[in-house]
């Protein structure tokens, strides 16, 4: 579609989910490896203060991408938020519970009883809901602590037993450098349709936007860059975030690679429509809105 | 004193009109104690009239009251000669020196004509701290001046303020005997023609500078007039009649 | 016009203005929700709302009543004794530096997710307004009252000097430090929550924040105005009561 | 011993008492780590810090003169006209308890993530008790100094009254608050950072908090404190210097 | 006055041996200005002894001097008779009257004994304030009295201290001729046998209530005595050698 490129040529803002790491790569490459600017694009990077709130300040247009999560997507969705999905980072979950590994729960069976920490109401407690009870238990088993994101932590000072929501490419990392290494049990292996965990999405009424199209190609070839290259993918992005030049991320950058998605702009209409009826299902939305109202697949450029 | 009194020196505006001041029956209760009621008082224009009454009767209070002052629980008429309100045309110097602690003694004696927005006449104020003898003090912060040093300041700035009816609770209070006198005669000088109020709890100085003397007593209070005496203020106070006059008050106060 | 009345009428002017700006903003609903939706989510959860706000009240409570205790604590310390002045200040100050949420984390990990961590928390945010006033009000006593006790008193007997003068005439300066600690103590516990909790206001907010009831966020949020609102004209009409010589002028009353 | 002396030996004991902390608890270093590991985060990261913390210093600036300048506005207003204070004061008690996180979507729509949103924040911190103290000590001007201004300017002439009595005698009050003000500035700023920034000792302990690198964060909190020590020690000379007629007595003075 | 004078009527205590007071050399600079240097005095045992002198000279500050309220800048040698140190001996009553807003008036009378954790004579403290005419205002607060009331709460809580010497800065300033005649007296009483130091402007007050009088003068100040008065304390101020004194003090203090 042989658009003009914008005159105008403002800057794309992109807002993150959280504090830039690992799950970011082929953000961070496209920027430092030039395939934005190839594009033509001058993109920014901003992180939030919650992971709630990037998907509210891209359908307030504050930013033009956000990266949201897509249980996430459908309950911003359902809350009538104008947001569509337009492209995927991570197309599988990287979530997963995490007990420490010589701690008193080695089963699932083993949670009854125990303190749970979360982070995001609603999703995170279905998700807990399903896995317990495909090991014979009911939410009121067990004591769910909102612990808002510190979860290796909560979990190191015992002050739960076992978190949801924790990262497998990252905090059981986490946990193994401070020498408590962890257990991750695997929600879809306990019966959870897998979805995307780390997904784009933008006002709806940017989807004709034409740089959206240019930068989901320039995110794609830098997904092959760093498929290809990984050291050199690395080195660019410590290069940018110096601070992040630890063992722990060198770890996380080797974790996440199997996890990127290979096609960013892909659309996996089927699996959507799955995990919506999951959702729906365990309660955590009202009802299942087709695919076409909070994802798309944009036409890439020529 | 007839009205054909020389101009102030230190005053550049005319002499006010003689200013009569009538209170008519005033009430005033403190939790549930009457201080006075029905207490009328008139006051003719221009002269002195002292005040003097045992201590805690209400001679403080009914100052604050002929000033504007009024606490809660108080009724009464107060009017001008004129038939209008006193507001505006009062000095009053508090039984408290209430300096400000952070304006030096000039700007203290200037405080009113700042707060009113006017043009401050800093030569009269200045003239007026040398005829109280503070000349050397003039730029000491209140908390550097003793008792008495502070009192003067707060006469000083009394007299700056140049209004027909001037109220002043024991202005001489804490000043020694010739500083008082001197002070006495300063404020008879300036403060002729004006319709004065002063309260005091010496009888000799009542003598010397009231043209009329009330004597507040009992609980309720009533005020009772002296007979004036002959000759006008400042009188001096070996005469005779003051001797006698004296005494007459001492009997009074006993009286209550 | 009562107390009472004024109150409802204040409200009923920021929900005015509440209201226009949310119109003349053209905010959505989900970043600021307007007045209706808020007041109808308050009237929907007004039981799960009460609840949570007696959590939290209780939180406020105790860490008023502890922070305040450990604040005046801390003031008469730096009162007595000049060592301690010259030792401990400058580490006080130092602390209060120190954001909250930045050690909230360390502090949940410390005393865990349950109450005690908030209590904590509203403690640590009231702490410093009261010490800091209460012991501006212990080194400013009229001096003439300390040369009394120091002729009626010559030995060094600072604490009876303190108990008997400089604390009575410090009063008035620790009840503005209470008056500053109960409008912002609410925060305290909240921040506690926003941490880690399974209850209360803050919790609230934040399970309602990730599951997008923008709306039921706001009315915790009024909820929680409420309750800084009550404690502080409580601080306020406590000061008037116990303090009946150090009223506000006439001309300044509130009512 | 001199004031610096003074400081460098309270900080010694302070990284001590740490220390002992450390041990005797055998805290891991995610929950504490020791002074040690501190100081060579501080050493080791020492530009970046600089650099952060000028970024910090200039926002905790810029937001005490403003917050002190709105404050002060605020407390005349309340102190002038009793309709204001009617009507404002539950509003700005109100104002207080609610908590930045929970309003951070709104700040960054109006304020964006530049410095606009730290300052906003660091106002919001030390605005109540910049404002509650002053109000509360032009609340209280002495009586007789009132019945004075009555006498001398009978017309309702507030402002001149304000400016010349009431101002003046609620400086020592004011003063008060400018220190607590300081104090917790440092915690506006960085609590505006929180929103969402990309400079700043927020910024920076965030991202250190985030990823458990918990000496850096707990060695740009020490920069923090010294920035707000710093503050207010410059705050309590100011107000001695300034308002030289109530100064502390001198059995308490701190130096 | 003898010292076998009775008991005091108010005191269980058993009347402190007399104490001399001396005070050698002292100096004083506020500022740049010597108030006074190389000031001596002695004070003998027992008596009254008046300090009269104009405003702003120096009294206060001798008498907080006396009362081991050194300011800043001040040098000299202070001593008991006995060769002991003051502190702890001393009652004070300052130039301002100094009630603790907070506490009511009983409870005011009482604040030395409270200070020093001492059992309070609750009786007596009602007996000073009955002999003072505060016996309606025992629970009354500060803030709601008349400036002599006050005054008189502070005269009553120095007479309370019970001390050896008793420093009083104008204690009877305040009051009208009666209750001023009437608390001289008082003092006069409770007060014998102690070693008093008064300052007051009012010279008829010095030459009823002084054993000796002294005059403070010139700057740096100096301190010159009045030769002794016959006969003892309280004297008629109707008798020939106190009118004859009195025109003798207005001398000296105009020489200044
Ligand atoms: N803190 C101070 N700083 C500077 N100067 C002071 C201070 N206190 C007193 N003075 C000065 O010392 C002098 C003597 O003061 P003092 O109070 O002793 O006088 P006084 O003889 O008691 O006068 P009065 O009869 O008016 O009470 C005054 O000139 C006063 O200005
Ligand atoms: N605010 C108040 N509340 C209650 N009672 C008060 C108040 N102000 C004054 N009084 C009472 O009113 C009475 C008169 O007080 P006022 O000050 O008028 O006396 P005064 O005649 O000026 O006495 P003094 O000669 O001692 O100054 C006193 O008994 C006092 O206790
Ligand atoms: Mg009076
Ligand atoms: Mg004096």
């Amino acid at each position: 579609a042989g658009e003009q490129p914008d005159p105008a040529k403002k800057k794309l803002t992109v807002m993150l989910d959280w504090f830039v790491n690992p799950d970011h790569a082929a953000l961070v490459v496209a920027q430092e490896k030039g395939f934005f600017a190839a594009e033509e694009l001058e993109v920014e990077l901003q992180t939030p203060a919650d992971p709630n709130d990037p998907p509210k300040l891209a359908a307030a247009g504050r930013v033009d991408i956000a990266v949201s999560y897509q249980p996430q997507l459908l309950v911003h969705v359902n809350a009538g938020l104008p947001i569509k999905r337009i492209g995927t980072l991570v197309a599988t979950p990287l979530n997963s519970l995490v007990v420490l590994k010589d701690g008193p729960v080695k089963s699932l069976a083993d949670l009854k009883g125990h303190k749970i920490g979360y982070s995001v109401g609603g999703f995170e407690e279905a998700l807990l809901k399903s896995m317990l009870a495909k090991a014979g238990l009911k939410t009121e088993d067990v004591t769910l602590v909102n612990v808002n994101f510190s979860l290796s932590p909560a979990l190191l000072s015992k002050q739960v037993d076992a978190v949801i929501g924790a990262f497998r490419n990252f905090e059981l990392n986490q946990l193994d450098l401070a020498k408590k290494p962890g257990r991750a049990f695997y929600p879809e292996e306990q019966g959870i349709p897998p979805y995307d965990e780390l997904v784009l999405v933008t006002n709806r009424d940017k989807l004709t936007d034409p740089r959206l199209r240019r930068f989901l190609t320039a995110l794609e070839q830098a997904t092959l860059y760093i498929l290809n290259h990984p050291d050199d993918a690395w080195k660019a992005f410590i290069n940018k975030y110096k601070n992040l030049d630890d063992e722990l991320n060198r770890r996380a950058w080797r974790d996440t690679l199997p996890y990127l998605a290979r096609r960013p702009a892909a659309l996996d209409e089927a699996g959507y429509k799955r995990f919506t009826q999951f959702l729906v299902k365990q309660g955590v939305i009202p009802v299942a809105l087709p695919v076409s109202n909070y994802a798309v697949q944009l036409p890439l450029p020529d | 004193m007839t009205p054909s009194q020389p101009a102030l020196p230190a005053s550049a505006t005319p002499l006010p009109a003689r200013l009569a001041v009538s209170l008519r029956a005033a009430r005033l209760v403190y939790g549930g104690m009457t201080l006075f009621d029905g207490l009328n008082l008139e006051l003719g224009g221009g002269g002195f009239t002292c005040l003097l009454g045992p201590s805690g009767i209400g001679k403080s209070s009914l100052l604050r009251l002929l000033a504007g002052l009024t606490p809660p629980g108080v009724s009464g008429e107060l009017r001008g000669g004129d038939g209008r309100p006193l507001a505006g045309r009062v000095a009053y110097m508090a039984q408290q020196d209430l300096l400000l602690p952070w304006l030096n003694v000039l700007h203290n004696v200037t405080l009113g004509g700042r707060l009113r927005g006017e043009a401050v006449d800093r030569s009269r104020a200045l003239g007026l701290l040398g005829r109280v003898g503070l000349a050397d003090a003039v730029l000491a912060r209140p908390d550097t001046l003793s008792g008495g040093m502070r009192q003067r300041v707060a006469l000083a700035r009394t007299l700056m303020e140049d209004r027909p009816v001037v109220l002043m609770d024991e202005p001489f209070s804490g000043l020694d005997a010739l500083t008082r006198l001197r002070l006495q005669a300063l404020a008879a000088e300036l403060l002729a023609g004006r319709t004065v109020l002063l309260v005091t709890h010496d009888p000799l100085e009542a003598l010397r500078l009231g043209e009329h003397i009330l004597i507040m007593n009992g609980r309720p209070a009533t005020l009772s007039a002296l007979p004036d005496l002959p000759g006008t203020p400042p009188r001096e106070p070996g005469e005779p009649a003051v001797q006698a006059a004296y005494r007459a008050i001492l009997r009074r106060l006993e009286a209550a | 016009m009562n107390g009472l009345g004024r109150g409802l009428a204040t409200l009923a002017g920021l929900l005015l203005v509440w209201q226009a700006v949310v119109m003349l903003g053209d905010l959505p609903p989900y970043i600021l929700p307007d007045p209706w939706a808020v007041a109808r989510s308050l009237w929907h959860h007004g039981g799960s709302l009460l609840h949570h706000a007696g959590v939290t009240a209780l939180e406020i409570v105790l860490g008023m009543v502890l922070g305040t205790l450990l604040g005046c604590g801390s003031a008469l310390v730096l009162g007595y004794s000049r060592r301690a002045r010259r030792w401990l200040l400058p580490a006080l100050v130092a602390s209060q530096a120190i954001p909250v949420f930045a050690i909230a984390p360390l502090l949940v990990l410390w005393l865990g997710y349950g109450m005690s961590s908030k209590i904590a928390m509203a403690m640590l945010v009231i702490y410093f307004p009261v010490t800091a006033n209460f012991y501006d009000g212990l080194r400013h006593t009229r001096r003439g009252w300390l040369d009394l006790a120091r002729v009626m008193l010559p030995e060094q007997r600072r604490w009876a000097v303190l108990r008997h003068i400089a604390i009575p005439a410090a009063l008035p300066a620790l009840a503005s430090g209470l008056r500053v600690a109960a409008a912002v103590a609410p925060i305290g516990a909240v921040l506690g929550e926003w941490v880690g909790s399974s209850a209360g206001l803050g919790y609230l907010m934040l399970h309602a924040n990730s599951r997008m009831q923008v709306d039921l966020m706001f009315a915790a949020l009024f909820v929680l105005a409420a309750l800084a609102v009550g404690l502080y004209f409580l601080v306020d009409a406590g000061s008037k009561r116990w303090l009946p010589w150090h009223r506000p002028s006439p001309e300044t009353e509130t009512d």
